[in-house]
């Protein structure tokens, strides 16, 4: 399975992303933002950081790098796109995901393990974990309370797009969202950083079922016919 | 706009303008001997910045010389940007502190941000991966409005640039005084990794080289921070408030990335950042090292502010900018890195065979000076010491033991303490995981940070209790040197090196000077029996207000290796039935 | 050239805390008596005069400036110059 | 009740690094006759009206509202009031 890595100018979390995808099994490579194909990819993750300093919003400027033209495309074609913590809000702002990230409630960059529960295990994204399972995924973000007016909430409800919560009130999101999907299922966008709970000497492995998942999604779709 | 019609030579001598720019009588002179003839406006001005406290260390470069700074792990001591220990197998961890405590004082976000910033520079410079930020922090004890806006602010600007740059701010301590009311310290410091062969220094070597500027532009901020720092905070410093640099962590991500791919090119001959006194600090002392001299056009310094002068540009803090040697011809290389992260990369010079600095501006000479004069041969003092009235009384006092039982009530009354209290609500805003190495986080003795590819890590810690030095400057040092290594061992690491900040108050005051003398004793002591030599450091003086000067305070930062991560050992207990040990007397 | 102020705000309905925090310090300051602290942010720009520079303003906020998700935007145009 | 609108702006000289990040961006989009892009902050807030009120304004922006160190304010008093 092949991923690419976008980096953006003032991106900080590729070469995490970079690491935690390896050690699932991924083939890695990093395509900067000037691209303008991101073509032949079966995973596109949009790494944390601070795309552009994240001036005017987290994730405004991102959305127009040459290469998102390309991210879009083969998100409609149905290649899986992950995006993290800044990723997530380059992927409100360009559309791919509704609702927006502002700022956390309390006003502070907030960096901590938190527990999430997995909402929804029937996800190329999930399906490694259990439904209503916990996770200990961390968080480290200053704009991370999600957003959405009440149609979306509930739109999003309806087809089982929130994947992911917070256990208890982190940052004032909407229905403690933590991570969401689009209507097709294949962009999943979440501000926790999986990449950082892949290795228990670090003190959490609750990232690991997301990647494995992703592996045994790519597995079946290119499983030999028998 | 002030500064457009600059005073002559002559006027600089007869209205001692050069005293505003903060030479005294007797430096002037000397200036005017190394010259053979009165310096102009800009002149003054490059030697000011150079022979300030801050660049010149002329009050405490004697008695620096106590620190030990050799030993087997030692691959690079004090006098680069920042020094260097072996790890094995090649590696280095390369580490500095550096203090931003007025510009904390008179702007806390932007003080503290600038202050992370400076530090990276330092050791990104040396051509290595910054891995951890650590910081020592001082404050009044949060009873005033102002102490706790200070407070705030400055965690905030810490975290602000760490987590924008993604690197981790892994540790620090903070202690709260009556002494450090309106005149915070903020002390940051930085750790990379590098394999130890692509180790770069500061030099401006071979004649017909290029000097080339990297980085953002020139802006008429900080202008005589230098000189700033140096001297005590008052009231004027109000005036002098546009002094303050402000700082673009993503500009500093940009320059980071950019000096990564620019060290592995063989056509670098020398890289160091433009920190304090900026684009004068760089080059003299680049080219100084090297027995060299450089000549500079300032018309093609990147400028962000219409009708700078040579003057301002010499001494602008703009931040996120480094100065770079290159073999001649080989500039385009370098012009492309910094295209495509979108930073400036500009021709503005060329080393010359004569130990001079030259520079021109609008097609005029507007500064000639021995280099050597400026990095080199700046004054150096040997103050006067005198033991203080209230370390005798403390001496004479008998020794106190607490009486009577301990009682809950003691207990919950010192976890109050801001002092002892948990620091979670300041470590919570920095981003301690970023990169994904660390191991043991902030809440412990010392951080430990493994090392992705082997089964080793390195062990971080910061420590300094400035009312045990205080009391006795030398016990006090010693107690510091050996807080951080015990922090470390405890951790799991074997101590290799120190990187110290040295924060006290004007050492013109003999009392002061003393405390300064006294301590350094103690912790060089110290530091010679655990084997942990002095690598790096910086030296804040004049941290005094009408108030009076805050305690001695000299922070120690620590550099030890863990040699397997089994040997990691958390300090939280673990599980009921443990026994519980005390070890030592 | 004409100056371009955009003034961005949070939609109403949108929480916005800075506010509140903002009343929450000047209350604490002895302010008693302010109420209803609103935030925003503004961007102020140069353009060429021409004749669709109110559409052109407008796009630039759609697209960049402001996120309609959450934000509300106000143009003002005026022909006040700085150097 | 008087509704206050405060602009508050960097000092002149002052690094803005989001002013060009936008304007850069705002170029490469297509608007390439945008300059000088600034940003700023704004607070509007109710407070009664009274014999100082501007002196008090004046006061929360030196204490709380604006950075006397590196930013500049300007205040406008109207009698608008929002419900
Ligand atoms: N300024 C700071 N930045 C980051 N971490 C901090 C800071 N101050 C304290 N900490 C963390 O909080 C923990 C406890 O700090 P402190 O109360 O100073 O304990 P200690 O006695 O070990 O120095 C340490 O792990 C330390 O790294």
């Amino acid at each position: 399975m092949k991923a690419a890595v976008i980096v953006f100018p003032g991106s900080n979390c590729d070469m995490d992303m970079q690491h935690a995808l390896q050690l699932a099994g991924m083939e890695v490579e990093f395509v900067r933002h000037t691209e303008t194909s991101v073509a032949g990819f079966d995973l596109i993750a949009l790494p944390g950081g601070f795309s552009y300093g994240d001036y005017l919003r987290s994730g405004a400027i991102a959305r127009f790098a040459p290469v998102m033209e390309s991210v879009k495309e083969q998100a409609d074609k149905g290649t899986l796109v992950l995006g993290v913590c800044n990723g997530f809000q380059v992927l409100t702002e360009a559309g791919m995901l509704p609702g927006a990230l502002k700022r956390n409630d309390g006003l502070k960059f907030i960096c901590r393990p938190v527990a999430l529960t997995v909402e929804n295990e029937q996800t190329p994204f999930t399906s490694a974990y259990e439904q209503g399972e916990t996770a200990v995924i961390p968080v480290a973000h200053g704009d991370g309370c999600y957003f959405a007016d009440d149609e979306t909430i509930a739109a999003l409800k309806a087809n089982r797009q929130i994947v992911f919560t917070y256990q208890s009130e982190l940052n004032g999101s909407k229905e403690a969202i933590a991570g969401i999907t689009n209507e097709r299922g294949n962009v999943l966008g979440m501000m926790p950083h999986p990449e950082r709970a892949v290795e228990a000497l670090l003190g959490s492995s609750d990232g690991a079922p997301l990647f494995d998942a992703m592996i045994k999604h790519w597995r079946e779709a290119h499983a030999p016919a028998t | 706009m002030l500064l457009q019609h600059e005073p002559a030579p002559e006027t600089i001598e007869t209205k001692e303008v050069y005293k505003e720019m903060g030479l005294t009588d007797d430096e002037f002179l000397t200036v005017k001997e190394i010259l053979g003839r009165r310096p102009n406006y800009t002149e003054t001005g490059l030697f000011s910045v150079m022979w300030s406290e801050h660049c010149s260390y002329k009050h405490s470069k004697n008695v620096l010389k106590k620190f030990p700074t050799q030993g087997e792990q030692v691959v690079q001591g004090p006098g680069e940007g920042a020094g260097a220990v072996d790890i094995g197998d090649g590696q280095a961890a390369v580490f500095k502190m550096e203090s931003h405590n007025h510009p904390s004082a008179v702007e806390p976000y932007e003080g503290a941000a600038t202050g992370v910033g400076g530090i990276l520079r330092d050791v990104f410079s040396m051509g290595a991966r910054p891995v951890a930020l650590l910081n020592s922090l001082r404050f009044g004890p949060l009873k005033t409005a102002r102490d706790r806006y200070l407070f705030e602010e400055v965690v905030a600007g810490i975290a602000g640039y760490g987590n924008c740059v993604g690197v981790p701010t892994v540790g620090g301590e903070i202690q709260f005084d009556p002494c450090y009311e309106e005149k915070p310290l903020m002390n940051a410091m930085c750790v990379g990794l590098i394999d130890t062969k692509d180790l770069q220094k500061g030099l401006a070597a071979g004649t017909g080289n290029t000097v080339m500027y990297i980085g953002a532009g020139t802006g008429r901020d900080g202008i005589h921070g230098a000189t700033f720092a140096s001297e005590e905070l008052s009231e004027e410093s109000e005036s002098k408030r546009p002094s303050v640099q402000v700082g673009d962590p993503f500009a500093e991500k940009r320059v980071l990335e950019a000096c990564m791919e620019i060290v592995q090119e063989d056509a670098l001959i020398g890289i160091q950042d433009m920190g304090a006194a900026g684009l004068t600090s760089s080059s003299a002392e680049m080219a100084s090292k090297a027995g060299y001299g450089i000549e500079m056009n300032l018309d093609h310094v990147p400028q962000r502010e219409k009708d700078m002068t040579a003057y301002e540009m010499m001494l602008s803090e703009s931040q996120e900018r480094m100065l770079i040697v290159v073999k001649q011809g080989e500039e385009k290389t370098f012009k492309d890195i910094c295209a495509y992260w979108n930073l400036h990369a500009e021709i503005i010079g060329t080393v010359i065979e004569e130990p001079r600095l030259r520079l021109t501006h609008h097609g005029d000479v507007v500064a000639d000076v021995p280099v050597d004069s400026l990095a080199e041969d700046g004054p150096v003092y040997s103050p006067e010491k005198q033991v203080p009235a209230y370390y005798e009384t403390f001496q004479s006092q008998p020794t106190w033991n607490p009486e009577g039982e301990v009682t809950e009530d003691w207990l919950t009354s010192l976890l109050q303490q801001p002092t002892l209290a948990s620091k979670e609500w300041v470590y919570d805003q920095y981003d301690y995981m970023v990169q994904t190495n660390t191991v043991v986080a902030p809440g412990a003795d010392a951080v430990v940070l493994r090392l992705k590819g082997y089964d080793k890590g390195i062990a971080l810690t910061t420590d300094g209790n400035s009312r045990y030095i205080y009391m006795d400057p030398e016990t006090g040092g010693k107690i510091a040197v050996a807080e951080a290594a015990r922090n470390i061992v405890v951790s799991g690491g074997v101590p290799l090196g120190i990187t110290d900040c040295l924060n006290y108050g004007s050492p013109e005051k003999p009392e002061i000077f003393w405390q300064l003398d006294t301590s350094i004793t103690g912790m060089s002591e110290a530091a010679a029996v655990l084997n942990t030599p002095v690598v790096g450091g910086n030296v804040s003086l004049y941290n005094e207000t009408a108030a009076g000067a805050v305690y001695p305070t000299p922070v120690i930062g620590m550099v030890g290796k863990v040699e397997k991560l089994a040997h990691i050992t958390p300090s939280a207990f673990t599980a009921a039935g443990d026994r519980i040990y005390v070890l030592g007397e | 050239m004409k100056t371009v102020h955009v003034y961005v705000t949070l939609k109403e309905g949108v929480l916005n805390p800075e506010g509140s925090a903002i009343e929450r310090s000047l209350h604490a300051l002895g302010y008693e008596e302010v109420q209803k602290v609103q935030t925003g942010k503004w961007v102020s720009l140069q353009v060429e005069d021409g004749p669709e520079l109110a559409q052109r303003v407008e796009r630039m906020c759609e697209q960049l400036l402001a996120n309609p998700v959450i934000e509300d935007y106000e143009i003002q145009l005026s022909d006040e110059v700085t150097t």
